[in-house]
């Protein structure tokens, strides 16, 4: 999928944060087997203010507060998905999720097979992930490489504006469970939205820029730095080709496969911890089917293995950056 | 179409009927056992020997759109909820005519069209699954009920804890049906619960309940009748704890380190079936030939389950990888 | 060392001390509150504001070697343990002379000194930990007591349940302390808990427990001490409700839509803080001058710490994967 | 390191199951601060018949028979170790795991981390992983590689009778959570132990078959496929190396590093499921460390990407199986 910019006449400014709620309001109102269930998402608003407002408009039988209980109502969001409805469960940060990991891997994915078809699990399950608010070791982590390891379940990471408003329509009507992963530094990003935007596909990866010398491939969080670092290494001369998994299960393997033989050099940019992360499946894949017309060896700019410290030093160091980017790509550029 | 009466409706007609499905799992299982000896069946195998009055008692009195959640111990409760024999005997031996294709197995046995919701592994991990069923039904506005079956090992588990309070807390239609039956594997009652009377914890979430001596298939029946309509009436949820007791071991890995064999034979004496039995025969509600008539329609049932097993096909390894995700979305 | 009086001690002494811990904590937390806004201090921060009489009312109870695990609310808890405040400031900064050096901020604070086991930032996640702190004790024959302190939102969490189960099945030497401050962020008790008497809750554990006043730092005390005394003597756990308000948003990004002001307003006034002090001002156990004096040193203590905390040193960006592993495993 | 078979005179038979059961009894023997704790590890022996016996040599305080509370008593385990004690915690299988990672991740990884280095977690958790029983979708997986992906821990793997009975005491000496990952099929399986085995190191993978022409690596239940595969390719004259990863976390590059610049191929053998597998990070390391050394690319054998079914052949057809090793090898030898 090539993306070009949005065209600019018929288009609003908004935030990440207002297509994810414009996204949920629009489910609400086209479904009415959709709600929203979680901590907090109704009375407060949503612990990153998300679903502000929408309480107000659908009440508490669509918005539902639940209590501290994330593998019990991430169960139930399970069961009522067996039964008909079409929920979407927000798990407050991925920290969070592996309370409900067991109902995730043991339940979602699982029932569908070990019944023989029987019974589908059709659920959203939506959450923060990623560093970069000081919230230290608890609150930080970047866990969607895990969840991309799962049979049965698809799992989401909207970069975009377009992707934050269009995905969770696509994940509701896909019959399978689907897991969205919305970086917190993207919710204030700000950002034109063309009027009128609807459901994107959930299958392909993105060229976010269109490149030549080597293909940079991220998702979510590190899409902007990843671009951000493209752009400083245009003016050294070196023409990157921005990729955005947006899919990380399954992955768009062609995507990536006709970017790298074309390039014939990569980076993939994670902020998973290295060891055993999804750049680490990305990278096998290359060398799987791309091989051959590769330069240079594929590598990897991911967090280093430390839990996500608090001090802003720290932290900053503890995650991919745009200089750290720049560097390893023109390592591999040999320059 | 359902009685509302709670009093037992001990007509003769009814009283085989309770009969017929308790002998049903029995004879079921105890064929089971030996297949798994002949390794025709493999995996885990828990068998419900001794706790059948529970599914018994309990099951038949809800309706058809009600729904069951069960454990990895659920031959009967599948039985008894009317998943064809011949279709969980084929699940038993892996074959492609079971009633998860062969993939499930003993532990996981589900039916869509009986409502049967599996057939879970994990201890506890059901329980959630029928909140969320029974808030999908508030939702929706249905009137049924939920029937969530689970050990009294489950109750230490900490979604035990998080769906008796959703279920409350969200007035939903969830039958929570203790089978207590003193051990958890290998670990009794009392070195796993701090308080060991399971029901009276019900309090702590504000949800109505009962225990029933669980070998008394006419008394679980009765309190069933009483817990399903106050379910049906109120929308809310009970919790009914039945107290049994396992005669066989837990799984078939099991040596019974933990438990004396007097003890399991004098739980044995007060067994479900042969008390109601004995008990039918005393009062003449039915005769000797009545049930041996029962025993010989179950056995011949029994040897044409088994003979379909048999002949049903293995699923093709070709098909390894369909049923992960729903077809439509197949690539 | 113990006092084992359960007696409120009344003295002029021991009033100003628990006055001091309350104010201490107060006037700390309003100075994050500032630097919070200047951008000094960063992430979440949660304020204890209006729930200083727990914490300065239990925790001067405890004895040196007894063990303290609490939440991400925990700056009054770290305070009144004895955690120092100029390396709780300097935490607070993200500095290298912060109690955790740095790397866990505002929600973790730890400190082996006084046996302060964190600043646990999942909810619940903590009980677990007390449990096992308690387990060592009792296998070590060590006469500890560990005080777990949680909120209210806690309580719906399975790892509650699970924790309480152990810690009394196995006798342990836990103290539980519930911090019932109504909300769970904007989540009321009422939408969290179907059975919102939290304290009754412990009977489904035969724990035994007890709800107090916790505005009122007296009988939090004359709690604690009989708490403690009972967890110290008969090694079992003992749960604690402390009926409490915060007075503040949650953390510094919440809006409070979920309450009204006037709501707010009115418990205020009950502050345990203004109450305490206006108490022992009528009946002559303190003078304004005590007051004005307690509240001159903590400002000057508090001026100290922030210079201190300003000119700590940051830690080098190259130790930055240090402490993942011990230094003596480290490659 | 290069690990030859033990010397038979001095040597017993015996089994895998039993060599853990004396490493656990030896240390409870050496250490008093060690204990046991897990569901049913006491009056019933195991659940794997592990610790048969232990109860009654050892008693009720040092063989704690835990209720069904994964996140409770594994989070028990952490308190107790950071108060002293050296716990040996058991779970009974890797799926069940799920339900105490938030202890495992969120605390024991983490708190040496968000502590400044105050307080260590000196504890060690085992575990059952792997298919083969026929025990289904809830019982038979093998998320070891998700354990490796977690700063803070440890991860090993015995594959052979003198890893079951040697990395118990190693990882009980180490200051850090170790996790200890028992492939269900090996239990069974019978060999030689020298007499006297002690503690083995933990830090090094282990070449178990010496050749020339490819490398093959692998850990866990899969050693012995992999060895017998390379049995069979000796036959037809390929002369496969056998590296045996030991250690999941941190992997021992070096080695790796080493056979594939000496043989320019490689397959990794891995039961995990192929998308995000140890298996990828192992080839994502060549890729970093060996690339201008191969002469093909690195293959993976993983699961297929399925919840493992209950019928035997369904279930022998979604683990690797030594003709798909002995496939992808030869793929790789270009025959
Ligand atoms: C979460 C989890 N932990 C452990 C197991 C292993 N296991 C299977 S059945 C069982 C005992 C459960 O006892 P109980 O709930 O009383 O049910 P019963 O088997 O007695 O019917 C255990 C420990 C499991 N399947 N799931
Ligand atoms: C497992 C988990 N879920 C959600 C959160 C987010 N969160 C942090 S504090 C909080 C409210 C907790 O309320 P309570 O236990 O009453 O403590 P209080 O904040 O009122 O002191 C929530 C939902 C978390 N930190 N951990
Ligand atoms: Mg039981
Ligand atoms: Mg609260």
């Amino acid at each position: 999928m090539n993306s070009k910019p949005a065209a600019q006449s018929a288009a609003v400014e908004t935030t990440y944060r207002e297509a994810v709620r414009q996204a949920i309001r629009d489910a609400m109102l086209r479904d009415d087997r959709v709600f929203l269930m979680g901590e907090d998402v109704g009375r407060y608003g949503g612990c990153y203010a998300v679903s502000k407002g929408l309480f107000d408009e659908f009440g508490p039988k669509r918005i539902l507060d639940t209590p501290l209980s994330e593998s019990g109502f991430t169960g139930a969001g399970i069961g009522a998905a067996m039964a008909g409805m079409r929920p979407i469960v927000e798990l407050m940060t991925v920290n969070f999720s592996l309370l409900a990991l067991d109902q995730i891997l043991n339940n979602a994915a699982t029932i569908r097979h070990m019944s023989g078809g029987q019974f589908g699990v059709p659920l959203v399950i939506r959450m923060a992930t990623g560093a970069g608010k000081q919230l230290a070791a608890q609150h930080s982590h970047s866990l969607e490489g895990w969840y991309a390891h799962i049979p049965g379940i698809k799992v989401l990471a909207p970069a975009t504006i377009e992707d934050a408003r269009g995905m969770l329509w696509s994940a509701l009507e896909d019959p399978d469970p689907v897991l969205i992963f919305e970086n917190v530094m993207l919710y204030n990003r700000t950002g034109r939205l063309p009027d009128g935007a609807d459901a994107v596909q959930i299958d392909q990866a993105a060229v976010r820029r269109p490149g030549e010398n080597i293909s940079l491939i991220t998702y979510g969080g590190s899409l902007w730095k990843t671009l951000e670092a493209a752009e400083t290494l245009a003016k050294d001369g070196i023409d990157a080709e921005v990729i955005d998994l947006r899919t990380l299960r399954p992955l768009d393997e062609d995507t990536i496969v006709a970017s790298v033989s074309k390039t014939r050099r990569a980076i993939i940019v994670d902020e998973g911890w290295r060891s055993g992360s999804l750049a680490a499946e990305v990278s096998a894949r290359i060398m799987e089917r791309a091989f051959w017309n590769l330069d240079m060896p594929v590598g990897r700019v991911c967090s280093a293995e430390v839990p996500i410290p608090y001090a802003r030093h720290l932290e900053e160091a503890s995650i991919p950056q745009v200089p750290q980017i720049v560097a390893a790509a023109r390592a591999a550029m040999g320059v | 179409m359902n009685d509302r009466s709670e009093k037992p409706r001990l007509t003769r007609e009814h009283v085989l009927d309770l009969l017929r499905h308790m002998l049903r799992v029995r004879m079921f299982e105890d064929r089971c056992a030996q297949l798994y000896t002949q390794e025709k069946i493999r995996g885990f195998l828990h068998l419900y020997d001794g706790e059948e009055a529970v599914a018994a008692g309990i099951i038949p009195v809800l309706s058809d759109q009600d729904r069951v959640v069960a454990t990895y111990r659920e031959h009967g409760h599948a039985l008894v909820r009317g998943v064809g024999m011949d279709s969980v005997m084929a699940e038993m031996y892996g074959k492609r005519d079971g009633c998860s294709g062969g993939r499930g197995g003993s532990m996981h046995l589900f039916d869509a069209e009986t409502n049967f919701y599996g057939g879970n592994a994990i201890v506890g991990g059901g329980l959630p699954l029928a909140v969320g069923l029974a808030l999908a039904d508030r939702l929706q506005e249905e009137g049924r009920v939920t029937a969530s079956f689970f050990g009294e090992g489950a109750v230490a588990e900490g979604e035990f804890h998080e769906s008796l309070n959703l279920a409350a807390l969200w007035r939903l239609p969830v039958l929570f049906v203790c089978e207590n039956n003193r051990y958890a594997m290998g670990t009794a009652l009392e070195i796993s619960e701090s308080e060991t009377d399971i029901h009276a914890k019900a309090a702590a979430y504000n949800i109505s309940s009962e225990a029933v001596d669980g070998m008394d298939v006419v008394a679980v029946e009765t309190a069933a009748k009483r817990a399903i309509h106050t379910v049906r009436d109120t929308g809310k949820p009970y919790f009914l704890e039945c107290r049994t007791y396992r005669f066989r071991a837990h799984s078939m890995f099991d040596a019974q380190l933990y438990r004396d064999k007097a003890e399991v034979e004098e739980w044995r004496g007060r067994g479900p079936i042969v008390r109601f039995q004995g008990w039918l025969l005393e009062n003449e509600l039915a005769h000797p030939e009545d049930i041996a008539g029962i025993e010989s329609e179950i056995r011949a049932e029994i040897d044409r389950v088994v003979a379909f097993a048999e002949a049903s096909e293995w699923e093709p390894v070709e098909t390894l990888t369909e049923h992960v995700y729903a077809m439509e979305a197949a690539q």
